[in-house]
Parts: structure tokens; C-alpha cells; sequence
């Protein structure tokens, strides 16, 4: 399935661009982070600390292990800083 | 009853003209742009357009029906803010004050952790640095 | 860091020009005349003068040292106020939020049972009536 | 010892007067609200429920049974009702 895949805050930084469109057949969001991990330098170190990553499917937000479904859109990022 | 997402900046008169007609408590939370150490020009705020918006509006129905609100309003800034302006707001309005502290309370704590914003600090030297997210915040949401 | 009591309406805006400068949270609680029934038409509120504007700034200032406040304001109207207005109000500025809330809380806990302000409910009708305190903001007032 | 005394609220409605001026040497609040409601059905009616009575001296919160001391005002009246 084609996936748009977007990235924001410092993940954003280190992939090098806000988005990219992939093609995948991840059953998780993690299966698809270690697809991601592997097109670059830049997306290795986007991906190097699992425990600071957090993930929305479509805009809602969603644990690394839960099924992803058929998404449209799949969002990774930092942890939130609002308020 | 409603969230927005701008880069301008909001007046907290004007948010409150009209606002929680009917009932006896209203609380009002601003947070600003705080200068710790004196080097700090300003926040740059990221987020998540489409997502915010739907998520700010989630908590605030889920506020309004935890606590019984009769009214809430949130407002979150994104882009360029100086050190000692405001970046979001939270109004909320109850028949008691309970509810509507409560409820601010909550709606700040999912705001902080649960939100898709991400703060950069841009120094008064041009650099720029993430704020990293603090555990505390996480164990304040764990609280409802 | 002031209290004030009067009978004129006050206006949120003006109260919040400057407050709380340096600060990272500003919370503000408003009070209002709540109609439960549909047949209020004001209250009307004694005070005592002298002691009331004493207390409430011993209020303020105990807020500040306990939740170390950059900046508090109480505001509290007595005489006639129609369904719907303001009766009073609290701000407070703090480095962090939690302080900020806790601080609004904390005063209006104090305020409800400690500060000498009595209402009285005239109805549509004209009839008056004493309005009774309520065991559960002393309960509120034992939290702290 | 001469001594203010004032009454709010209901108190002040079953008394009769916001204030009136006494003598006496009442060692806490309590003796001197035992002087009080004998002077008349009024002054009986506000102290009957003293469950519901709070007092301050000299504009202090104060216990019925605190020791009075040498106050120029004290004042009687219900749970406070502010906010």
C-alpha cells in the first residue's frame, strides 16, 4: 500500500523533509519505522531513540504496536510540547 | 465550545465576550512565553496542521462531558512568539468552580502531553533548540 | 499582588493589564450570579468593612509564600449584582502551571469560608433570603 | 471594658441594629455572647443556633473560646458566604 508519511519537530530535521510518500506492507507502525530507518543516515538518527518516538495513523495518535491498517497518512515525532 | 489554531495573537477580553453565559464559574488559563535565563528571544512553535485541530477539539468535548462544562474555549498559537507574550489559552465554564478548575487542569495536562505542538527556543544569540518534554507532565496527565 | 472590594463592576482586561509579568501561567477564576431556578434577581452582598479588605490581602500574601506566586489580584464586588455579572475574581502568576492553579484554588477555598462577605438572594419577586453555607466548601478549605 | 460590638447578616436582622456599644468583662467570646442575648428577644434569636455562630475580634477570625484579651471591636455574625 502507498503510505504518506510525515515528520515533524527534530525528526523532521534529521530526515531532511516534512514528508515522503513510501510504499509498505508494515503491519505496525514499528514494522514500518524499521522500513523507514533504512533509507538513510538521516532516517537512521530520525529513528535512533525508540523510547522518544511517537506515532499518529491517520491523525489519531497510536501505539508503535497496534495494527496500522490501511492508512492514509502516518505521522512520526517527538514528544509533545504544547500548552 | 470551540479550539483554534493560529499564529496571530489572541485577547483574552475578546475570547470571554459571551463566554459561559448561564454559568457561576469561569476559569481562564494563559500560558506565556517564560525567559528562565535571561538569553531567550523567543519560541518557535511547530505543529501538526489538520491533526491540532481535531485533537484540541477532542479534549475539549471530552472535558465538556467529564465535568459537565456549559462552555470552553481553546486557543494555541503556532509559528514565532517573544519572550512574555502569550502562546495558548483554555477558558472553561461550570455551575461550580470544582468543574471548572478541574477542567482547566485537565485540558492542560492532555494539551501539554497529547497535543501535536513541539517548542523550539531561539535564543537571543539566533540559536535554536527543541524543548525536550518533561516526565512530569506525562505523570500530571496520569492523574484523571 | 492587591485586593480590592467595591461595589463597581470590573472588567478582566483591565484587571490583567501587566499582571503577571515574567510569569509562564496565569490563571484567573471569575465568579458569577448563577440562576437555578429562572426566579433570581440579583444578590446582594454584606461585607464587613475594614476586616474584609484585611483578610483578603492576608489571603493573597499567604497564597504568594505558599505557592510562590510572581503575582496575585482579588477582586470582590458587594452590594446589588444581577444574574449574570461578576461577583468577583482571582488571578494568580506563577513560573509553572500547577503553582498557578493551586494558588487560584487555595484563595477561592479561603475566600468562600473565610472572608466576610454574606449573600443574600432577592428574588424576582422581592423576597430575600439568606443563602446558607455549605458543608463542602468547608470540607474544600480542610484540603489545603 | 467598653467594647464595639458588631452584627452582620442575619444577626445583624434579628438584633435589630448593625452595632451597639457594651461593658463588659467577658473573659471570651462565648461569655460575652451569654451577656448579649439577655439584653433582648432579638439579641436571644440571633444567638440561638451557636453551631452557626462565627465571631471575629478586633477583625480576626476568632475561636468562642478564645481568650478576649482587651478588643476594641468584636463582631458576631453566620458562616461566611463569599466568592
Amino acid at each position: 500500500m502507498t503510505i504518506e508519511i510525515l515528520y515533524f519537530a527534530a525528526l523532521r530535521e534529521r530526515v531532511g523533509h516534512p514528508r515522503e510518500t513510501v510504499t509498505s506492507d508494515a503491519r505496525t507502525p514499528r514494522d514500518l519505522v524499521a522500513e523507514l530507518a533504512a533509507r538513510s543516515d538521516g532516517h537512521a538518527a530520525a529513528f535512533a531513540d525508540m523510547a522518544a518516538l511517537r506515532c499518529a495513523v491517520d491523525q489519531q495518535l497510536t501505539d508503535l504496536d497496534a495494527p496500522l491498517g490501511q492508512p492514509r497518512e502516518v505521522a512520526f515525532f517527538p514528544p509533545m510540547t504544547g500548552g | 465550545m470551540s479550539a483554534r489554531v493560529q499564529t496571530a495573537p489572541f485577547d483574552l477580553a475578546t475570547e470571554l465576550a459571551g463566554f459561559g453565559a448561564g454559568a457561576g464559574a469561569v476559569v481562564t488559563f494563559t500560558g506565556l512565553v517564560r525567559d528562565d535565563t535571561g538569553s531567550l528571544a523567543a519560541l518557535e512553535i511547530e505543529h501538526y496542521p489538520g491533526m491540532t485541530e481535531r485533537a484540541l477539539t477532542d479534549y475539549g468535548q471530552a472535558a465538556a462531558a467529564r465535568f459537565g462544562l456549559c462552555d470552553w474555549r481553546i486557543v494555541h498559537r503556532h509559528g514565532r512568539i517573544a519572550t512574555g507574550q502569550p502562546i495558548m489559552m483554555v477558558a472553561t465554564a461550570a455551575r461550580h468552580r470544582r468543574a471548572a478548575f478541574e477542567a482547566a487542569d485537565y485540558l492542560m495536562d492532555w494539551l501539554k502531553s497529547r497535543a501535536p505542538f513541539w517548542k523550539r527556543e531561539i535564543g537571543q544569540d539566533g540559536a535554536a533548540r527543541w524543548v525536550a518534554a518533561k516526565t512530569d507532565d506525562e505523570d500530571s496527565l496520569a492523574r484523571w
